[in-house]
């Protein structure tokens, strides 16, 4: 086994790996921009090495930093967490000619996953159901509008090297696919420096169910069920689960089946998800695979009992599966709510700040994966996730009430967060009913606050409280307070019109 | 207190009456059963019925939860209580600040431009997601303040809108 | 169901079963003395009464006052908690009388067992084994003396109504017995209010493995496993476990259809546990029944998925139970460690103060029962609980590592704990093989700091710099901390020597 | 400043060194490489291996968690720096204070009686918990100030024992 490990990610993922690291007596090396210096993952680590300024192009994405930092501080691997360069296969490869262990798949089954279009081929060549679109991206506008007039709107632009929504576009009409095109490439360099994207068939109201599978470097393969990821916002996923209600024996098998076939195909080792979409009628068609730990893991974990970030360090140390597919068993339901810093009120405007007061959802069965703490700064520079809130339940609706408890138990004040607009997903009649589509919230959720008379006096009430007693027991109140605030921040503001954009504000 | 909560000015007081408290919002008074119950904790109890406000503050802002809910309340100047004054200015004139630090990614509009209400002025990204400020009245852009690839702090003026005289 | 419960408790088992009745849409009615009246559990309720001053008896032992609150409050029913009125059959039989419910069992077997005398003789006439001893208690000092003569030393002195090792003394020579049993008395009457205390033989390097067991009003009957709790200093549990170390099948059944028998011969109702000593040999004797909910429940939560603090009141409402004994199955190993406000290095003293900083342990397999937060106040008149540290592993080796980090992780300032003492003990290679007997602390710990000159100057280095940035950041610091002190805060200081008393430090 | 730890006196000193520090305890210089990193944790360097030391205090202590490990600190006054003196003092004298409030629950010796080092004093119940009170030196009660049922605070001084002269 190895004796240190970097992790070459940052907030609650390289938080999650470092605890796994340390349960397992392995040394840790954090890697942090001058954003993050005094980071939770930075607090927990053993050893922490500082690669660069804020951006994550000179800090988490250069890859000789990181590398260098390896070397350095004598880690055997280097453990990429998710986003970032955790699916860059040429990171991957540089990291193995540097002699060290990338925890992960190999470069060349990442190479070929990390390509959606390339995925996409060999995978209809398996026999594999797939989405119709596109073989291969494209730089070419005029291929994207012969695709979309050929199928019909509406239709997908997807980043080739995408993840987690960004460089997504759905486009309704056809004078909107130029710019969407456009405004998908240029996400696409920002967050994954590739600008490759391509298009396919828009399936309306699908579920999003993936499967995790794990696969050892002697040919064993398992999956360990699915997850449903349905709720998403601007094509991220925040709320997920597991069973997904969707789910039957029978359905569960032959996707299980399927996501190994998947895995088979191309030649895949260490843990991976194979995503899916599935239609009204239960038709599914694979998606693509995320070659990395996924942000929603913790569902599986806690329905199967099976510790996954400690999996992936076994496998990639040479170690065979320590289970066959008959010993995984279902155990429970598992939900995941992601905690943001954004404002569900102004189209999921990214919010970020000082966290001024955090309280920690406690309780049976809560699990709270976290990467901020009282006093923490959330940096504008990289995605504004603050935790991850999980609960275990004996059925759903016990996980769903516990989720609900847990959720208004997470008081984060400082940054505005996710966390009421989740409650009010919750709470909605079709997700008791595990009506969960993919346009759960554009069809179901009023993105606009309610009338809350009572609530807003409560607030002011506890305002003007609170303010009063800081006075009386802070002398330097006044002087902080009293500072002369520039124009702009009394005068005017600033507007974001909802709904005319082209993420349509779901 | 003058506080700003969705564009709206509320005149905020609150004074102990006994054990309870005298809410003042706007001139309007109620009465509560309140209690500090921990650094940031303020229980409001009505019919017996508790409800736990999360509270903290720090020069510009007040944030509240209350289970679950968020209200961000944003400080204003004592001094500018005439709310008159500032409504007609924030209605003839539209200053385009930022949401928070992030990268100019296209500016849509030129100086001199005449825009209608709800028209995209400028794109920028923060936080690895693109948005699109849009102005919230008709008017000629008066001031542009910032070029595509440009990093901004949260309190840069882009750009100002004014309505026509 | 209820519509709304009162808890007659405080701390963390009156929050953790406030979240239950809030997962079960029961609205909660907290109930609190002058020195909780910004405890967690008042915060956390929905509607909170004051009961009394500080003192338990004034307050939390008040039983006009908690029953009077409940019907000012239309609660339909109280649960106890643990300790308190937890298992005092007249609370349970007033509260009857007051057309309420009490969550646990009737207060005829309440009786029977509250008295540890009755019960084993009870036990004995249905063929349960038990430890030799005096068949009831008793005033006459002569009776005690005549029987520990009879057994020869070492002896117990044991309250009966006691647990938690509260009025409980081992007696080694026969002039340590009389101040002993006036010792036992006197701790017995204040906390039980009752002074009967009896003896019995003292069983050395025992194991105390219990059984949690769960009966409803049909008569049906599970038992859902063992917990071992050998781990105790002043004869109260400090870490506990499931399953046992010394567990197998075979013993397990046998053990488990003894706890049964014992139930059913107490004709007992609600959940509850049925105590064993175990002795080298796996021979086990019958102790006593908590007719209550353990402190260490989650444990058994953790590994079985039930949720017992919900489960007491669906039993209390009239529901069977939701399962057979045949549906229940451990699923991987839970630890708990009870983290107490106390010194472990002067006799394992209370220690009392405000909570300055908590930093609550979080990660995967990781739950927290708390009953502070920061900046709470941790009063000096009740057992000195700040919180449990549960966590599960997929083995007992996976569990012991969580734990290690989770306890390194929570980290609370402003009141001494038990942090560091109980790392001690997970560290000691006899954990480690299992190898725990209630006499594992005597045995094995070294109640003494270790020598630590680095961490000295570390903690010397952390110091300086907090004060110094506090000072620069702070003007009101400086008057503060520069209020005279008095002069009993700087002359002399008070001694407790350790190793003299009859608890012997264990 | 002067720190008391069981029972030992330590003047600490800090001074930054570039971006080092330099700790001095009781006049004995060491460097350190140490950094604020969070509102109450500082981290110490050494062989690039992190060490986390969580500190709080209030007027009278330090608090200090290292992994696990607790350590108070008595802030001593910063006058009484006549170490001697204060020495003599408390190995002649022995002020018995409770650990903390507590009701007494019996007094087990009397004025003027005298009593062995490690005698027992007195038994007070604190947290529902027994626990004896001994003498820290061999001497004569010469105050007691507590009889037995009687709720005391942390700060009262229940009985003193002094050295025969």
């Amino acid at each position: 086994m190895f004796k240190k490990i970097l992790v070459a990610n940052r907030s609650e993922i390289a938080c999650r790996i470092i605890r796994a690291c340390k349960e397992m007596d392995i040394k840790t090396v954090a890697v942090y921009s001058e954003a993050d210096s005094s980071a939770l993952h930075v607090q927990l680590a053993d050893e922490a090495v500082y690669i660069g300024p804020p951006p994550a192009l000179q800090s988490y994405l250069n890859m000789d930093a990181i590398i260098k930092a390896a070397k350095t501080t004598k880690s055997e691997a280097i453990h990429p967490g998710y986003g970032f360069l955790a699916e860059n296969h040429e990171f991957n490869q540089k990291v193995k000619d540097a002699g060290l262990i990338f925890i992960g798949p190999n470069p060349v089954p990442m190479k070929l996953l990390g390509s959606k279009v390339a995925s996409r081929v060999a995978m209809i060549k398996a026999g594999v159901p797939v989405i119709p679109g596109m073989k291969s991206s494209s730089k070419d506008f005029a291929e994207f509008e012969k695709t979309a007039n050929e199928m019909g709107y509406p239709v997908l632009i997807k980043a080739s090297a995408g993840g987690g929504g960004k460089g997504m576009r759905v486009v309704h009409k056809k004078e909107e696919l130029k710019s969407a095109v456009e405004a998908a490439m240029r996400e696409s360099l920002s967050a994954f420096g590739s600008d490759e994207v391509y298009l396919e068939k828009y399936i309306e109201s699908p579920r999003h169910v993936e499967f995790q599978v794990a696969a050892d470097n002697f040919g064993n393969v398992v999956y360990l069920f699915e997850r449903e990821c349905s709720i998403q916002r601007r094509h991220q996923k925040i709320i997920e689960e597991t069973p997904s209600p969707v789910m039957t024996p029978e359905l569960q098998k032959k996707m299980g089946e399927t996501a190994i076939k998947v895995i088979k195909t191309a030649n895949y080792n260490n843990i991976g998800t194979v995503e899916f979409l599935v239609d009204k009628n239960r038709n599914f068609y694979f998606l693509e695979v995320n070659a990395r730990i996924q942000v929603e893991h913790p569902v599986t974990e806690m329905t199967t009992g099976v510790d996954l970030a400690k999996l992936q360090i076994h496998i990639a140390s040479g170690e065979k599966l320590p289970f066959r597919q008959e010993d995984l068993r279902q155990n429970g339901h598992a939900i995941e709510c992601r905690i943001y810093a954004e404002d569900a009120y102004s189209n999921f405007m990214p919010s970020s700040g000082k966290i001024l007061y955090l309280k920690v959802p406690l309780g049976s069965g809560v699990r709270y994966d976290s990467g901020i703490y009282q006093g923490a700064e959330v940096p504008v520079f990289y995605d504004p996730v603050l935790a991850k809130l999980i609960v275990w339940g004996a059925d759903r609706e016990e996980a769903r009430k516990k989720m609900l408890l847990a959720l208004k138990e997470n008081v984060i004040l400082g940054v505005k967060t996710s966390i009421g607009f989740m409650l009010k997903c919750l709470e909605h009649p079709e997700f008791i009913r595990g009506n969960t589509f993919t346009n759960f919230i554009e069809k179901n959720i009023k993105i606009e606050k309610d009338a809350e008379g009572k609530l807003l006096n409560y607030a002011f009430l506890g305002s003007a409280m609170h303010h009063n007693d800081n006075k009386k027991n802070s002398k330097t109140f006044t002087a902080a307070s009293g500072e002369m605030p520039t124009p702009w921040q009394t005068i005017g503001s600033w507007e974001i019109c909802t709904g005319r954009q082209i993420g349509k504000g779901n | 207190m003058q506080l700003k909560y969705r564009n709206t000015h509320y005149d905020v007081r609150v004074e102990p009456d006994g054990e309870d408290y005298i809410l003042t919002v706007n001139g309007e008074k109620q009465k509560f059963t309140a209690k500090r119950n921990g650094t940031n904790l303020i229980s409001i109890s009505n019919d017996n019925v508790k409800t736990n406000v999360y509270v903290a503050e720090d020069d510009s802002r007040f944030y509240v939860n209350i289970d679950g809910d968020g209200f961000t309340f944003e400080k204003s100047r004592e001094e500018e209580t005439s709310y008159g004054e500032e409504a007609k200015m924030s209605s003839d004139k539209d200053i385009i600040k930022p949401p928070m630090p992030g990268s100019i990614v296209k500016v849509l509009v030129k100086k001199g431009q005449k825009v209608e209400e709800g028209e995209g002025l400028i794109i920028i990204e923060a936080m690895k997601m693109e948005t699109t400020l849009y102005s919230s009245i008709p008017g000629i852009v008066t001031e542009v303040n910032v070029s595509a690839g440009e990093q901004v702090d949260s309190d840069k003026v882009l750009l100002i809108v004014e309505k026509e005289k």
